[in-house]
């Protein structure tokens, strides 16, 4: 249990140092996701269910389709045009 | 069963968000328009009758949200300290409204106006709310409402230079209230309540017993920092000058005149109520924020010398006036008398009347100058809107301090709480020093407004202008007379508003 | 000194060119005031001048605010109560009170819903108006006016819309299909247990509001109009929050003055259609920033 | 030195994780990661405040009859942070909502060519 804690520590931070490191913004978009996907799994580690329900829902769900749809509006998406 | 007048302060926020859900489902701007002066008015005389009830008896008393007593509940206080400010802040966003109405009506789009309206309502909304809250968390929720209206204030006059100044100062705003939440959060760590009253029970009891001395000690930097950076405090003021000058009219004079103040007063509750003076002190917060406030005073106005654009020239000296205001709340407690405190009120009301009146004097001027915003272009405009440009000049001089102006009353305050304190000569230096570097742009720009064009550029001009610019301006003329006559009464009755300011500030 | 000559100073003055012999009048002029005011193209000079300098020391300085702050806040939170520990400070009467109390106060078994939608309502009143307000400034900023020309982007995105629409994507229709009832009954059961399970107004909202994106991205927004126009959307929208608003309205002023009406102030009564209500502006928020992403209306 | 952080492993993850936020919405010219910055600079808040709140062998408040854990953790953190998250996601749109009106006009999100292009066309 506590090895998954701090494997999932370590997950969020490469995923937060990393993100805003790519030159695509697709990537970047992905691993914000991934981290929103991490810190949900560390709710439930937590004991916070509402939490990693919401998380789940919002921050990797809706706010990722949110991200996606600006990425396709500002034509960043196909990575031919790296903004 | 509590008297009924203790209902008032919810009552007028629950008034405002409500007025701002239904002003997102109109179809005209106008009928916005009309129901949000309309909640404006009721709260403005919700306001004043509840500081009838209040100043006269001397109470303050705190309202449960809910049946749940504190410290389980939320929880609103009300004195008349809060009663006075949130009259104050409802009556001029009014004005603002009603002086802008004509340039607000030419930069917004007619299918946006409803939702320009909603944004207004709700900015309404956490004015009040930040002037009432008496719980952390509630003053958290509220300052992000506040920074996405105000965002959308700026970002209604739909130019891309404002939309560049809405994401500067959008970024700034986060910035600022994640410092904020990170403060909260580190403060809730070591004492365990949101409540205020408790909050500063277990906070006295940590400081006595100098216990977690560095987690409180942060956390009472970043919620001032946060606050700070929101209130546009001297180093973090960049974002300002273009957010407020490109917003149309009314969204500058309630921005300049009442967005900032609203952090502001969050801020002085926090630092009566929860913190105590003599901690700060001791911290040494209050010195940190008299010379930010100090620098500030400076350095504002030197970047509103440079400008040639009227409306920036404005947002920049309202960076030089909230110097005067967090310097009156880092001169603190002095030898005991928390005069500093009383003027930085005061100073509030002054500002918070002063510059939406030379917001909307500015935007006259220049809608009758053909939509032109640069000094150069307002020549002679004075001429062309008398209304106008006697506002204009009797706000400059009230910004300057001329005796008989709002401004000279709180800049007498302030050099008079200086010297109760063991800062006076470099505050009033720099007071001295502030009021010449004021002098230096407001004077060649009242000069420039009432000074003959000659005859080539009056053609031009005229020419340019629109006609129906030109034509008389009912809405502005009476709130700019108000607004005028606001400034006339701060310097002249300020007697008993300073007798109000002084019981709210002992009954915080 | 004539008035035309007194003018024609003061023009200049006023234009910086040259400052006023008669300096009696201008007593707090400063010396520096001599230099003229730049003229627009010296100044735009002196800015670009000015921003290049900010912006070579402002990333140095924000490295080294950052860093202070960092070092400053791991200090803090390294003295701050221990991890895990059943006895520091935030773990006083008010969170026992909550868990002892909750289920009777509130008629809720979930603390975390209790807490948000009675002990605190005033917060959660304030967020529902974050989350509209959010919905009214993203309809500000994206929704495309009548009559406003579309530029040769956005014809483009239109196209591939159309295109999209000619041809569907079996693989996202059939698991839509597929998945679809099952989200909204995930949703319905979040949203109507939240009282005694975890979940509650926001996250059953949430999903909700995903379910409608999942059906409107499979199916297209044509066929979701069919049962959920633009009219059902600001109905349920602006009637669920007015509703929400009143309700709260209703519960703080008859709990503050102590009003004893069992129905009110019981809050296992109202606890239901507030939840209800949350939940159905949650999930037309959801629905609305992505129908307002991705095609600029609702 | 290194118990103690392993000891307090959350707050001090959420304290990097801010300074990795914070420094990428002061420093990257690129909106969209500015925004993701901020993302990752409230999150770290939350994780922070939520820590705060848990208490070890603590089980969810949930007080469902019949089983009856002796300990549950501490229900506030979770309800502000549950505020907290839905106040960052609106706060997310509205800020995405602006790219995309800044992109449509100046077709581009870098923040230092978009300042140019405003000098210019300023009045």
């Amino acid at each position: 249990m506590i090895a998954l804690e701090y494997f999932l520590l370590a997950g969020l931070l490469v995923c937060a140092a990393a993100a805003p490191l790519f030159r695509r913004l697709l990537v970047t978009v992905i691993v914000y996701t991934a981290f929103s996907l991490l810190l949900a799994i560390l709710w439930a580690l937590l004991q916070s269910p509402d939490l990693a329900i919401t998380e789940a829902a919002v921050g990797a769900g809706v706010s990722g389709i949110l991200y996606f749809l600006t990425l396709r509006n500002i034509h960043a998406m196909k990575g031919t045009h790296d903004v | 069963m509590r008297p009924l007048w203790e209902n008032l302060p919810f009552l007028s926020i629950f008034l405002a968000i409500t007025a701002g859900i239904l002003c997102a489902v109109l179809r005209s701007g106008k009928a916005a328009w009309r129901l949000t002066m309309l909640t404006t008015a009721v709260n403005t005389l919700l306001s004043a009758v509840l500081l009838g009830c209040l100043w006269p008896a001397g109470l303050s008393f705190v309202y449960t949200m809910g049946r749940f007593a504190a410290p389980y509940g939320n929880a609103i206080k009300a004195g008349p300290l809060q009663a006075l400010l949130s009259a104050v802040f409802c009556a001029v966003l009014a004005l603002a409204l009603e002086g802008g109405k004509r340039d607000l009506f030419h930069d917004v789009s007619p299918a946006r106006q409803p939702l320009y309206f909603t944004m207004v309502n709700m900015t309404a909304a956490s004015l009040l709310a930040l002037t009432y809250t008496n719980d952390v968390f509630t003053g958290y929720v509220f300052i992000e409402i506040s920074t996405i209206s105000a965002c959308a204030l700026v970002m209604a006059r739909d130019t891309g230079p404002n939309l560049i100044a809405t994401i500067r100062y959008l970024f700034m705003s986060l910035l600022g209230s994640g410092l904020f939440l990170l403060g909260l959060t580190l403060l809730n760590g070591v004492t365990g309540y949101l409540l205020m009253p408790s909050l500063a029970e277990a906070v006295a009891a940590l400081a006595a017993s100098g216990q977690y001395r560095l987690p409180l000690t942060a956390a009472v930097g970043l919620m001032i920092a946060g606050l700070g950076i929101k209130s546009a405090m001297f180093p973090f003021h960049l974002w300002l000058p273009a957010a407020h000058g490109g917003a149309t009219t009314a969204s500058s004079a309630i921005l300049s005149g009442l967005v900032l103040k609203g952090y502001i007063v969050l801020l002085i509750v926090l630092m009566v109520r929860v913190f105590t003076l003599p901690l700060l002190e001791e911290m040494g917060v209050t010195n940190v924020l008299l010379i930010f406030g100090l620098l500030g005073m400076v350095a504002g106005s030197v970047s509103a010398i440079r400008e040639h654009h009227i409306k920036r020239m404005l947002a920049c000296s309202s960076v030089a006036q909230i110097g005067y205001i967090f310097m009156g709340l880092g001169l603190g407690l002095g030898f005991g008398t928390a005069a500093g405190l009383t003027a930085s009120c005061f100073h509030i009301l002054v500002h918070a009347c002063c510059k939406p009146l030379l917001f909307c004097c500015a935007g006259r001027l220049s809608a009758v100058s053909g939509h032109h915003r640069s000094l150069r272009n307002l020549r002679g405009s004075a001429y062309r809107d008398a209304v106008a440009g006697v506002g204009f000049t009797v706000g400059a001089l009230s910004m300057i301090g001329i005796p008989l102006f709002g401004g000279f009353v709180s800049k007498l305050y302030f050099a008079s709480a200086s010297l109760s304190s063991d800062k006076t000569a470099v505050v009033l230096l720099t007071i001295a020093l502030s009021t010449v570097l004021n002098a230096l742009y407001y004077v060649p720009a009242v000069l420039a407004i009432w000074e003959q064009p000659d005859e080539e550029l009056r053609l031009h001009i005229q020419e340019t202008a629109d006609p129906a610019a030109l034509a008389f301006d009912r809405s502005f003329t009476v709130s700019a007379l108000i607004l005028t006559a606001g400034v006339f009464v701060l310097g002249i009755l300020y007697h008993p508003i300073l007798n109000v300011i002084n019981s709210g500030v002992s009954l915080l | 000194m004539s008035e035309g000559t007194w003018r024609e100073r003061l023009r200049v003055w006023v234009d910086g060119e040259r400052e006023p012999r008669d300096r009696t009048l201008f007593v707090m002029e400063s010396p520096q005031r001599t230099s003229s005011l730049p003229t627009p193209e010296e100044h735009e000079v002196r800015e670009r001048h000015r921003l290049r300098k900010f912006l070579n020391w402002y990333p140095a300085a924000a490295v080294i605010i950052c860093a202070a702050l960092v070092a400053v806040l791991l200090a803090a939170v390294v003295r701050m109560p221990a991890f895990g520990e059943a006895d520091n400070p935030i773990n006083n009467e008010v969170s026992r009170h909550y868990l002892a109390r909750t289920e009777e106060e509130t008629g809720a078994s979930n603390a975390v819903t209790g807490m948000i939608l009675s002990y605190r309502g005033f917060d959660t009143l304030g967020e529902s108006c974050v989350l509209f307000l959010a919905v009214a400034s993203v309809t500000l900023l994206l929704r495309r006016e009548d009559g406003e020309p579309e530029d040769a982007a956005q014809r483009r995105l239109r196209r591939e819309d159309a295109l999209q629409r000619e041809h569907p994507d079996v693989i996202l229709q059939q698991s839509a299909r597929l998945l679809i009832p099952f989200i909204l009954l995930f949703a319905l059961y979040v949203l109507l247990n939240g009282e005694s399970s975890p979940g509650g107004g926001f996250s059953g909202g949430t999903v909700l509001g995903g379910g409608l994106i999942l059906y409107a991205a499979a199916f297209g927004f044509e066929r979701l109009g069919r049962f959920f126009s633009r009219r059902a959307y600001s109905a349920v929208r602006t009637f669920g929050l007015l509703l929400y608003t009143f309700l709260y309205g209703c519960y703080i002023v008859t709990g503050a003055n102590g009003l004893t009406s069992e129905a009110l102030t019981r809050m296992g009564g109202l606890s239901l259609p507030i939840d209800l209500a949350v939940g159905l502006v949650v999930a037309c928020t959801v629905y609305g920033f992505y129908a307002l992403f991705a095609r600029g209306e609702i | 030195m290194l118990e103690t952080l392993l000891e307090n492993r959350f707050s001090v993850t959420a304290v990097l994780l801010f300074g990795i936020g914070f420094l990428n919405l002061l420093l990257q010219q690129n909106l969209l990661k500015k925004v993701v910055g901020f993302n990752i600079m409230d999150s770290a808040v939350f994780l922070l405040l939520a820590s705060l709140g848990y208490i070890e062998g603590g089980a969810a408040p949930v007080v469902a009859e019949g089983t009856s854990p002796s300990l549950y953790i501490n229900p506030i953190p979770s309800g502000l942070v549950l505020t907290g998250i839905v106040v960052s996601v609106s706060i997310t749109a509205f800020s995405l909502a602006l790219i995309q009106r800044i992109y449509r006009r100046y077709g581009t999100i870098e923040l230092d060519q978009l300042r140019e292009r405003a000098r210019k066309e300023d009045d």
